[in-house]
């Protein structure tokens, strides 16, 4: 289970920003996410899109625990 | 001296000059202070209004450690970076860096990389409410080709 | 837009943040401010005070005529310049310069290219007063070729 | 006649600042400088002092009138 937070495109994309998922890792997240919304799985896989695991970059699995806040990062435009 | 930058994400429309006040205050050994406003720019109606999100405890440590990088790059006593989130209208500050050394190219060109990192490489998601709608903005050419000269 | 520079001498203390809330205020194409503040360095006691001298009518006449050429160079769309004269206390301000443009690579190059003219070529006669006595003060070599790259 | 300003060391060395002196041109208002006070007079044509007539800066002979405002400026040091 995690909380997951979406940013920039991928938000209004779909619809939430903010939402707590069952999962015990970040492929099975994945899954989750796209069952719901196939458009959102693919957008969470495109290019530039970064994860972020409790406010740090991941690249690779992570396991998850309820407290663990995953985040989803479309490229960023700066400020 | 052991200088720590201090790094501020607000929802609010701020006043750069009162941050200015406040960082020349009770300086010693300062001899330079370069700052540098971003403002939103109408785009002769355009532009009606801008939206920055951030991710708070992401944005902001991200910053810091940039920040931090350019203290010890060029020695500097201070550093303070202000960034606005959320909907910002044409004329209001959008960015504040204040950078303060012993002499001037130093807070000059710290103040200049961080604005660079800042417009090109920070945390944020912007899009621009305009007369045609809503668009996401990525940085301009320009501003990449502008942080990369800090990487040579 | 015909911007015309504001150059003030004077003799008393004055406050950079007042100077950066007015000169922000009512900017609806300026998307890029930057500003330089000079503070006089305690020099941890070597410095006691510093004065300068000025020719009013000629020194501000000098610096607006480089104001002036700095917008065009740079297509600003204001200039301010603000210098202290006479006795100057440890952290008081000696120069404020405040540049706005569309875009932040000509504001702060602006800036830059004018704190290099009125450190090392504006009609100023300085002296330090310190523990040794009084001495008058001509620009650094480094003053001096950071100048120079204007010049190009 | 003319109104005369030393800036910088010139006005240290002299002891005085501003003062009114007759003289119908530049080369006799300093040799009226210099017959006052030699070291000065001297000091007048050192390396780098420029001169100002009314605010500008002047190369060579000018006339000088009762208004006229000549000004010695030693090498200036920057701000």
């Amino acid at each position: 289970m995690a909380r997951v937070l979406l940013f920039g495109r991928l938000a209004d994309q779909a619809g939430w920003r903010d939402r707590v998922v069952e999962a015990g890792d970040l492929a099975s997240l994945r899954a989750t996410l796209s069952a719901a919304d196939p458009e959102l799985g693919e957008a969470l896989s495109g290019p530039g899109v970064q994860v972020a695991v409790d406010k740090a970059i991941v690249r690779g699995e992570r396991v998850l625990t309820a407290a663990t806040e995953v985040a989803f990062l479309p490229p960023m435009s700066g400020g | 001296m052991i200088a720590t930058p201090t790094i501020t994400l607000t929802d609010q429309p701020f006043e750069p000059g009162l941050l200015v006040t406040a960082f020349c205050t009770d300086r010693q050994e300062t001899g330079a202070i370069a700052t540098f406003v971003g403002l939103a720019r109408a785009e002769r109606g355009a532009a009606a209004a801008l939206e920055l999100e951030a991710y708070p405890g992401f944005t902001d440590a991200a910053i810091g450690e940039i920040a931090q990088a350019a203290i010890d790059r060029f020695n500097l006593h201070d550093v303070h970076i202000v960034h606005r989130t959320g909907r910002i209208a044409p004329g209001e500050a959008i960015v504040f860096v204040a950078t303060a050394a012993g002499h001037r190219r130093a807070a000059f060109e710290a103040c200049d990389f961080l604005m660079d990192y800042l417009k090109s490489r920070a945390p944020f998601w912007k899009k621009e409410h305009g007369p045609d709608g809503v668009r996401w903005i990525e940085p301009t050419d320009r501003d990449r080709t502008d942080a990369e000269r800090w990487d040579r």
